[in-house]
Order: structure tokens, then C-alpha cells, then sequence
């Protein structure tokens, strides 16, 4: 039994997103153009949300497109923890989208607009929805050029195209060595599958069934793809020291695109990594001994990152490139959770391999919420202090309006992991998940990185809520100040309510990267549709 | 039944013991031993009229600032934020206090002595800076600049020491739960008693006498960073009941940082662990020698410039620190 | 006839490999964006074209050189079939590329009229210079 | 002396509330036993500039590039000379160094695996 919403969403948001530059030739009224990007928007929250109740409910779920079974035809494939990344994708977005509305309301380029946002939430659920490696590629593709263009949108603003050229440039890199890594799987495999993949890497069983011969060098060929794609996602998801471009792209976007590019895309390369490395790549399979060492080398990056974004937001003077400095260390920290799966640190299964990866999953959440909140409000926080992003001239305009205060305090006590707040309970499971490894340093890194990450965020409170006005304040409308509230308390939520989360997100992971996990993961995507 | 007991509990362990009430007493008593200790350092009599030996001075002069003086009307800063501020802070507090095992209603889980740095540690540190950032002044701003600069270092230098007495305990005791402040504080004293484990002891407790002496903003950490020396940093717009609000924080501060060392490192109530009034004795005696440690460190020091202060809690905090770890993750191996 | 064969395929790959080398070179050192492109350019093609070369399975060997993937009996029997999936071009790496080269086109361009416009707001092209946003 | 054995969660959560509550009333306390000034009162104290008039500032603000002063161009001075300006330069080619490292690195990995 498949259902058809797995498979539907992706390519009816494409055509959604399709239509809006031939409506926009013919309806010139942009408020037509806020209200149907928000209602697809909607409609894609809304299946998300759909989907993940059915796989919560039934388990693992795969859509065959065309009606051709894998590994023949591509198809999506949803277990837990992608179906969750999904519904937090499908809900900022939808907030993000809103905000749009309020944030480029007399904007002739709209439809434009519009067009690569929903772009950019197609890429980022196909790549997280699809089953299949080369889809994924062609996902992340879709995902990039989206994000490149809607850095480079404002195209006379010199800062903007040198943002979205380092950015494109270097990004298709990143996707052509992605490919080149695909083109290594596919000969010596000859399969794109992920859950076929995940089988003969695994079993290494049936991998001269289509290919073989010149290419059978199935352990070189596996070692040079995963380091190929290694490479891609990492620069995708912004860890050094592929990290260089994001402090550049992320505060030169329109205002709602650099939150879902800080809270959302780069969750997509730690997905991605997270796939390949333990699913595809698991603990269990043939290749462990390259996924120990890989794993090493994404710990050691994890920690560089995190410390140098929290280092060099100390020194930044635009409130947005302190907040994208901010998302390098995040991100850097979330990486250094998902590092816990190598055999040096912890065995599968264990108290310590568990709580990292729940610990990684759960600060992937805390940082989307608690980032995009902060881009948001700093959003509201440039329009009321006239336009400028320097902090030294935002003119304490967040103590004026105590909403917009309040929402950038509590951005930042999620983001620096304070009780009661999310990011504390998720920076707990990784500080506990590397004692219980037996490996207490990488905790007092961990604490070394939010130490000097509060020297950042002091610099912001400062800036944005205490210094004296410069100019006269101008008031934000309703709807921007309803979205920071939802975003607030969705912070004070994922706190709250962690009793209840983290045993959700142990048992995905458990259930996504245990033995049965991912045997389940092959059956349902690759043989359940070849015994119908 | 057993709900309102708990709840009873709760109350009177946040509002009373170890709570409220009783941080109040102790932190004054604690600035009366310090203001009386450093006096004598130094050849002056020291707090003497209020009370016997002026024992009650700091209440004196913490009631005087509360009722007598009256609150700033501040141009520039927002007073109600300062309170509020000043208040999450005590309350950060009294909820470390209940991790600690003096409290009647003790909490304890497995690594609950993260909890501990962020309460102890974070919320506090996060309290007191933008106390003093909501009244904008700009010898209120470098200091809050120097603090946040001292704690970049002095917060992991902190963990790091408190990391290697619960590490050691975890590897050489069956204590449940692992990773646990009260589980610490049960076996602290065998880890004296093993020459092997006292050494990384010995540094662990250095390091973290060094770290609190730079959270409390205590010479040689109270830092001028002009050439012409800077009035009081974090406090200088502070006055009336918000001195006095910012008084009790810092002193609070000071007595359960000082309580911490004297429970998790040096064993709390052993050697009478038993017997509840001679333990609390042991505990207070304790507590009193590390005090005293705290305020002649205070007393022999000149006043660093900001960047010599961060390399002396990187030289003589951070690195005992990490250097005790490394011993204890050895001894751990040998184990 | 089969070392020749070995020789020539191997050739192929060694260069293509030297290809990527010389694209990662000139996409990573060359100052100006231009060359920058027409560097990327060449990845994209050269990765194009060892997918493509992967498809023909083993075409080392000289007794059973490789078929264009279309089976030319109207009505195939499994021994033809069986026959054929051994022989021919796997077709499924062409499909790869196909798509490759329409998502490479798209970026290609747009770099190149992001270029445009970094030229017309920086009145160049050498990355050394257009370089405002930095620490 | 009764301990509470709570998941880490329930007893964060439960100290959490142990912190608002405490919070709330050191609040009461305060507010009930200070002296205020009435709120109507149009005499703000001035900033307390060492003795000098207020008029000596032109601002009460500092500038956030003056903050950690002593981080950034005391202790850590090197450090951020480097992290700024030989590492995030801005200059296309000079980030490629450490990319393309990074990548080198994936492949020695990559083919010391496949050597053994």
C-alpha cells in the first residue's frame, strides 16, 4: 500500500511554482501573488503534515513514480526522521512565506519572487523526501539555483551578485563533484536506489547483477563517491571549511529568504550526510571502517566550525552576517552530534550513539526555530530603525516595542541553550552523549563554543535592544509581529514539551538507524514493491 | 497525599531552605566574612558597628539601599528590565541550589551537573550582564564588554574543573545516578584519600578557585582596560534598591560558587556524614576555608589590563583544568 | 587487439581524470570569473562524460564489443533479451547526463549573467577585486 | 530529606519552575519593599560620567565595535588577525586553498582506504 500524497507533493509544487510567472503576465494585482503563495505554501504544510502522521502511524512509506518499481524508476522514500525534517521545512516555510507578504508588499518582482521561494521549498522537500541519489541530486540542484537567485534578487546591488556568485560558483562545484560521486555508485553498483544501495553496500550481495567488470573496484569507488558527496553536502550545510560563502549569501537575501536559508537549507546537507552515513553507509555495512574515519574527520570539522563562527561572530558589525556567523556554529555543533556513530566513539544502539544522534536531530529543530525567529525579527528590527543593518546604528529599536524585544530575547536564549528553552535540552544530549563516550573533551569544546558564542549574541542584545534611539521609530504591521509570536512560542515548545520530544525523536532514530531500521528502510522501498 | 507533601517541599526548599530565605542570611554572612577578612588584610577594622564584630552590616546596608534610597529614574535605560533581570538571576540561584545534596528536596539525574553550569553558570552570567546593559552608560558597557570577555574563558574553565571530580567519581564508584552533582559530592573524599586521583584533585580545585575568582569579577580579574582606571564597571549605574539587588546576586553567586567547591570537590559533610549536625558543621568549615582562600587571592592581587587577565584564567584555570582531565581520562584508562 | 583496446580505454579515463584535475585548477585559481566558468564548464562536461563512459560496460573486452542500446527484433525471446542487457550501452547513464546538461546549462547561464552584472557594478571581473564583503 | 528521581527533562522542567518561582518572588519582594520614584516624574538622574556632566559624551552608547576590546585586539589579537583577515578576506581564490585542502584530504582518506 503506497499512498499518493508521498509521492504528489513535490511535483504539484513544482507546477505551482511554474504557473506564477505566466500569472503574473496577466494579473497585476500583487496581493493575488502573496495570497497563492501562501495557500501553496499552505497546501504543502499541510501534506507534510499529512505524511508524517501516516508514517508515524504505519511505518516507513515509498512512492513509485510512473509506476515503476525500484530500482528502475525513482521513488520517494519517508521514514521518520525525514518525514519530521519535512513538516519542519513545510512549517517555516509557511510562516516564511507569510512574512513575505508584510516584508515585500510593493514589490513589482513578486511573481518572480515568489517563484524561486516556492522553488527553494520544492528543492528542499524533494531532497529530503526522495529515495533516490540521483534524484537527490537533481533536488539539490533545483534547491541551489533557487537559493543562488534569490541571493543575487536585489541584481544592482553590488554586494548581492558578488554574495550570489561566490555562492553559485562555488555551489556548482559542490553539485558537479556530487555527480561525479553518483557516477562512481552507478558503475559499481549499478544502482541509484538509496534503498538498494543500502542493501548491497550492506549485504554486498547482488552488485555484479547490472554492472561489474572494469568497474568492480566497489570499495575504491565507495570510498571516492562518499568523500565526493561528503564534500558536496558539507557545503551545502556550510561546515568549514566549506563554510566561506554563507556569511556572504545569507544577510544579502531579502530578509524571509535569509531565514530559510540559515534555518532550513543548510538542515538539507546534514540530511543528506545523515542518509549516506547511516543509512546507505551504515555502521553495519562493508565499508564501516571508511565511515569511522569519515566520521572523525566530520567531528574534527563539526568542532572548527563551531568554534570559528562563534568566534568570528564577536566581530561582525551587520546584525544579519552576526546571525549567519551564528548559523556556521549551529550547524557546526549539529554536525558534531551526528559524529557520534563512529565505532571509536560509541557502538550502534548504545545509551551514547542514540543520545547524540537524538541530541544532533533535536538541535537541528531548536536552531531552525530559534534562527529563522532571529532573522525574522531582525527583519522587523532593520525596517523600524529605517533600513540600516549596522548595529551600531539600530538604535536600541527592540526596547521601544516590547513584542519585538521579547521575541529577540527569546531567539537568543534558544540559540545559546538556556533553561527552560529547546536549545538547552538538545545541547544536554550532546554534552551527555560524548561523556557517556567516554570522550569529555569534545563536551568542554562544546561548552568553550556557547561561551564564546555569548560574546555574539551580548553584542546583538546590546546593539538591537539597548542603545539610545538615533531616529524616529516606525511601527511594524500586525502580521510580521503574529509570526514572531508563533515563532516564539514555538521556541518556548520544543522546551516544554521535551519530555516529550526527545522520547519521539529517541525513538525515530532508533528506529531509523537500528539493524531492523534499516533492513526495514530497504524492505519498504525496494522489495515490498517486487513481492506485489 | 504524597503531591502536596511534594509540593510543600518544593516551597519551602525554594522559599526557605536552601531557598530564598536562607541565601539571603548566608550570602550576607559571607560578604560580612569577606569585607571582614579583607579588611583585616589589609589593616583596617573592617564592618564593626551593626551587631557583634559588625556582623550584621550587610543586612544594614542591604536593608538601607531597599527601603531608604529610592530607584533611578533613568533617560537612557530601562529600570524594569534591570529588576527583572536581577530577579531570574536569584532565582537561577535558588534552583542550582536544589541540585546540591544540602537541600531537603534533592534533585538527581544522570548528568545533571550540565544543569548545574547552566544554571550556575549561564542563566546567572546572562543575568547579571544585561542587568547592568539595561542602564545604558558607557562605564556600564565596557564593563559588561570585560565580564563577558573574562567569561568566554572563565565559564569553560569552570565546567572543565567541575567536569573532573564527577568523571573521576563516574569511573571509580558504582554511584548512581552517573554524572551527578549529589553522586560527586557522596564520594568526593575517596578521591582525596587515592594519591592517583588527588593530583588531578589538587588541579581541578585550582582551576576552579581561579574561575570563580574571575565570575565573581574579584581582583585580579576586576579590570581597568583604560589607560585612566574605570569607576565599577557593571555597577556604576546601579543604585538604591537596585544596588542592593545587584549586591545580593553577586553575593549569592559568591556563596554557592564557594558551597559548590566545598560540596563537590572537598566532600561536603565528610568526614561525619552521618550524623547531620556535625556534618553541616564539616560543611561549614569547609565552605569557610574556601571563602578564605577566596578573599586572600582577593587581597594579593594588583588589577590586571583585560587581555592579561583572559591569559591568566587561560594559564592558570583553563590549562590546570584540562590538564586534569587528561590525568583523570588516564586514570580512567588504567582503571 | 585487446591490449590496444585496454590502452585506449584506459587513455580515456586517465584523461578524463586529468580533465578534472585542470577544470578544479582553473576554477579554483584563476582570478577572473570568466575563466572561472569556462573552467566549470569543463568539470561539468568532463563529469558528463565519464558518467557516459560508464556506460559501456565492459568495453575493455574486444570478443563482445558494446551494442547502442536498441533491441532491433520485433518480438524478442529471453535468450535475446539476455543477450542484449550483456551487450549494449547501458542507456540509464545517458539519461543521467541528459538531465545534467539541461541543470548545468541553467546555472551556466545564470553565472554568466551574474557576471555580467558584477562587471557592470565592479567594472571587472578578477575576484581579487571584487572582494567588499569580507571578515 | 526526600530525592526526586525525575527524567532530566521532567526535572529540568521542575527546576525551571523552581526558578520562576523563586523569580516571582524575589520580584514581590522587591517591588513591594523599594522605594520608587513616581513614574510621572520628568527628573531622570543623569548618567554618572566620573563626576563630569553628562554633556561631556556626545553619547551614552558605545560603539559595538569597541566591545571586547580586549578579546578581540588584546588576548585573541593574532587569532583574529588571522580568522579575519588572511581567512575571511572576501577573495574567491584564497577560500579555494581551503576548500580544495579539504577535498584533497577526502581523498587521501579515500585512497588510504582503498590502499590498505
Amino acid at each position: 500500500m503506497y499512498y499518493l500524497s508521498v509521492g504528489v507533493l513535490v511535483p504539484s509544487l513544482i507546477g505551482l511554482a511554474f504557473v506564477l510567472p505566466l500569472l503574473g503576465m496577466i494579473i497585476k494585482n500583487i496581493k493575488f501573488f502573496h495570497a497563492y503563495a501562501s495557500a501553496a505554501s499552505l497546501y504543502a504544510l499541510v501534506v507534510a503534515a499529512y505524511n508524517f502522521s501516516i508514517v508515524v502511524k504505519e511505518g516507513v512509506k515509498a512512492y513509485p513514480f510512473g509506476g515503476w518499481w525500484p530500482p528502475i524508476g525513482i521513488s520517494y522514500e519517508l521514514d521518520e526522521v525525514n518525514s519530521l525534517i519535512a513538516l519542519l521545512t513545510a512549517s517555516v516555510m509557511f510562516l516564511i512565506t507569510l512574512y513575505s507578504a508584510w516584508y515585500i508588499r510593493d514589490l513589482k518582482d513578486a511573481p518572480y519572487y515568489y517563484t524561486l521561494l516556492l522553488g527553494l521549498e520544492v528543492g528542499m522537500l524533494g531532497c529530503i523526501y526522495t529515495g533516490d541519489a540521483f534524484n537527490l541530486f537533481v533536488m539539490l540542484e533545483v534547491m541551489s539555483i533557487s537559493a543562488y537567485a534569490l541571493v543575487g534578487f536585489y541584481r544592482n546591488k553590488p554586494e548581492a551578485v558578488e554574495a550570489a556568485i561566490k555562492y553559485g560558483l562555488f555551489g556548482a562545484v559542490a553539485t558537479t563533484l556530487y555527480f561525479i560521486g553518483l557516477v562512481f555508485i552507478y558503475a559499481s553498483f549499478g544502482t541509484l536506489n538509496m534503498a538498494d544501495l543500502t542493501n548491497k553496500v550492506t549485504l554486498f550481495w547482488g552488485y555484479d547483477l547490472v554492472s561489474g567488470y572494469y568497474y568492480g573496484q566497489v570499495y575504491a569507488a565507495t570510498a571516492i563517491a562518499l568523500a565526493l558527496s561528503l564534500w558536496a553536502f558539507t557545503f551545502k550545510s556550510a561546515v568549514f571549511p566549506n563554510h566561506f560563502w554563507l556569511p556572504d549569501a545569507h544577510p544579502e537575501a531579502p530578509t524571509p529568504v535569509s531565514a530559510a536559508l540559515s534555518g532550513l537549507v543548510v538542515n538539507v546537507g546534514v540530511y543528506a550526510t545523515f542518509r549516506f552515513l547511516y543509512t546507505i553507509f551504515n555502521p553495519f555495512s562493508a565499508v564501516s571502517g571508511l565511515r569511522d574515519l569519515i566520521l572523525l574527520v566530520t567531528l574534527v570539522l563539526g568542532l572548527a566550525s563551531g568554534l570559528i563562527g562563534a568566534l568570528m561572530m564577536a566581530v561582525q558589525d551587520d546584525i544579519k552576517r552576526l546571525l549567519a556567523y551564528s548559523t556556521i556554529s549551529h550547524i557546526g555543533l549539529v554536525l558534531v552530534g551526528l559524529s557520534i556513530g563512529s565505532s571509536l566513539l560509541s557502538k550502534p544502539g548504545s545509551q551514547a550513539f542514540v543520545d547524540g544522534l537524538t541530541g544532533a536531530f533535536y538541535h537541528l529543530i531548536n536552531h531552525s526555530l530559534g534562527k529563522s525567529l532571529l532573522f525574522l525579527t531582525a527583519g522587523v528590527i532593520i525596517y523600524a530603525a529605517g533600513g540600516t543593518r549596522r548595529l551600531d546604528e539600530l538604535g536600541g529599536v527592540a526596547r521601544r516595542n516590547p513584542l519585538l524585544g521579547a521575541a529577540l530575547i527569546i531567539g537568543v536564549l534558544q540559540l545559546l541553550g538556556i533553561p527552560p528553552f529547546g536549545g538547552f535540552f538538545s545541547k544536554y544530549l550532546l554534552y551527555a552523549s560524548y561523556l557517556e563516550a567516554g570522550a569529555p573533551y569534545i563536551s568542554v569544546i562544546i561548552n568553550v563554543i556557547s561561551a564564546i558564542s555569548l560574546l555574539g549574541y551580548v553584542r546583538l542584545l546590546y546593539a538591537a535592544l539597548f542603545t539610545t534611539p538615533k531616529r524616529e521609530f516606525v511601527r511594524a504591521s500586525a502580521l510580521p509581529t503574529i509570526i514572531l509570536l508563533i515563532l516564539s512560542v514555538a521556541c518556548l515548545i520544543t522546551g516544554i514539551l521535551s519530555p516529550i520530544m526527545s522520547e519521539w525523536l529517541r525513538r525515530f532514530v532508533e528506529a531509523t538507524t537500528s539493524r531492523d531500521g534499516i533492513l526495514n528502510y530497504w524492505l519498504q522501498g525496494y522489495l515490498i514493491f517486487w513481492g506485489r | 497525599m504524597e503531591e502536596i507533601t511534594l509540593i510543600a517541599l518544593t516551597v519551602f526548599s525554594t522559599l526557605v531552605f536552601p531557598g530564598l530565605l536562607t541565601l539571603w542570611i548566608a550570602s550576607m554572612l559571607s560578604e560580612w566574612w569577606v569585607r571582614k577578612l579583607f579588611a583585616r588584610t589589609q589593616r583596617r577594622m573592617g564592618p564593626s558597628y551593626v551587631g557583634p564584630l559588625g556582623i550584621l552590616q550587610p543586612f544594614a546596608d542591604f536593608l538601607k539601599l531597599l527601603l531608604a534610597k529610592t530607584e533611578p529614574n533613568y533617560r537612557h535605560g530601562s529600570v524594569k528590565l534591570a529588576r527583572i533581570f536581577g530577579c531570574v538571576g536569584i532565582g537561577a540561584i535558588t534552583a542550582s541550589l536544589l541540585l546540591l545534596p544540602i537541600s531537603p528536596l534533592r534533585i538527581a539525574f544522570n548528568f545533571d551537573v550540565i544543569l548545574l553550569i547552566y544554571f550556575l553558570g549561564v542563566w546567572v552570567a546572562i543575568s547579571e550582564l544585561l542587568m547592568s546593559t539595561s542602564l545604558t552608560n558607557p562605564f556600564t558597557i565596557k564593563g559588561v564588554s570585560r565580564f563577558s570577555s573574562m567569561l568566554v574563558v572563565a565559564e569553560p574553565a569552570f565546567f572543565t574543573a567541575t567536569i573532573v571530580p564527577v568523571y573521576l567519581v563516574s569511573l571509580t564508584t558504582k554511584g548512581e545516578p552517573v554524572f551527578s552533582v549529589s553522586t560527586t559530592a557522596e564520594f568526593a573524599w575517596s578521591l582525596w584519600t587515592n594519591p592517583l586521583t588527588a593530583i588531578p584533585m589538587i588541579l581541578a580545585t585550582i582551576a576552579a578557585l581561579v574561575s570563580i575568582q574571575s565570575k565573581l569579577m574579584f581582583p585580579p580579574f576586576n579590570i581597568p582596560e583604560a589607560e585612566q582606571e574605570l569607576i565599577a564597571g557593571v555597577v556604576t549605574e546601579f543604585s538604591g534598591p537596585l544596588l542592593a539587588l545587584f549586591n545580593f546576586l553577586h553575593d549569592a553567586d559568591l556563596y554557592v560558587l564557594s558551597l559548590i567547591v566545598a560540596v563537590v570537590f572537598l566532600g561536603g559533610p565528610y568526614p561525619f556524614s552521618d550524623n547531620l549536625v556535625l556534618g553541616a558543621l564539616a560543611t561549614t568549615a569547609k565552605y569557610l576555608v574556601i571563602l578564605t582562600i577566596i578573599t586572600i587571592l582577593k587581597s594579593s592581587f594588583g588589577r590586571f589590563r583585560v587581555e592579561q587577565g583572559v591569559s591568566t584564567i587561560v594559564k592558570y584555570g583553563l590549562i590546570p583544568a584540562l590538564v586534569a582531565l587528561a590525568l583523570s581520562i588516564i586514570i580512567g584508562g588504567l582503571a | 587487439m585487446s591490449e590496444l583496446n585496454t590502452f585506449l580505454f584506459n587513455i580515456l579515463l586517465f584523461s578524463l581524470f586529468f580533465n578534472v584535475g585542470i577544470s578544479l585548477y582553473g576554477i579554483f585559481a584563476r582570478p577572473s570569473l570568466i575563466k572561472k566558468i569556462i573552467a566549470l564548464t569543463i568539470f561539468s562536461d568532463t563529469a558528463n562524460v565519464l558518467a557516459i563512459a560508464v556506460g559501456y560496460r565492459g568495453w575493455p573486452s574486444p570478443s563482445q564489443p558494446p551494442i547502442p542500446p536498441v533491441i532491433t527484433t520485433t518480438e524478442p525471446s529471453i535468450d535475446d533479451l539476455t543477450w542484449f542487457a550483456r551487450q549494449a550501452v547501458d542507456p540509464l547513464p545517458q539519461a543521467l547526463v541528459l538531465t545534467a546538461i539541461v541543470i548545468g546549462l541553467a546555472v551556466t547561464l545564470f553565472l554568466v549573467f551574474l557576471t555580467l552584472q558584477v562587471y557592470r557594478l565592479y567594472g571587472t571581473t578578477d575576484v581579487r577585486r571584487v572582494a567588499r564583503l569580507r571578515g | 530529606m526526600s530525592t526526586l528521581n525525575l527524567d532530566p527533562w521532567t526535572a529540568t522542567l521542575f527546576l525551571s519552575g523552581v526558578l520562576a518561582l523563586s523569580t516571582l518572588v524575589m520580584y514581590l519582594v522587591y517591588i513591594t519593599l523599594s522605594r520608587k520614584t513616581p513614574q510621572t516624574s520628568s527628573e531622570y538622574s543623569e548618567p554618572y560620567i566620573g563626576g563630569e556632566p553628562a554633556s561631556v559624551i556626545k553619547s551614552v552608547d558605545v560603539s559595538v565595535r569597541n566591545l571586547f576590546w580586549g578579546v578581540v585586539r588584546g588576548a585573541g589579537r593574532r587569532l583574529y588577525t588571522f580568522l579575519r583577515d588572511q581567512m575571511h578576506n572576501g577573495i574567491l581564490n584564497d577560500w579555494g586553498v581551503y576548500m580544495l585542502s579539504y577535498i584533497g584530504l577526502l581523498t587521501l582518506i579515500a585512497l588510504i582506504y582503498f590502499m590498505r
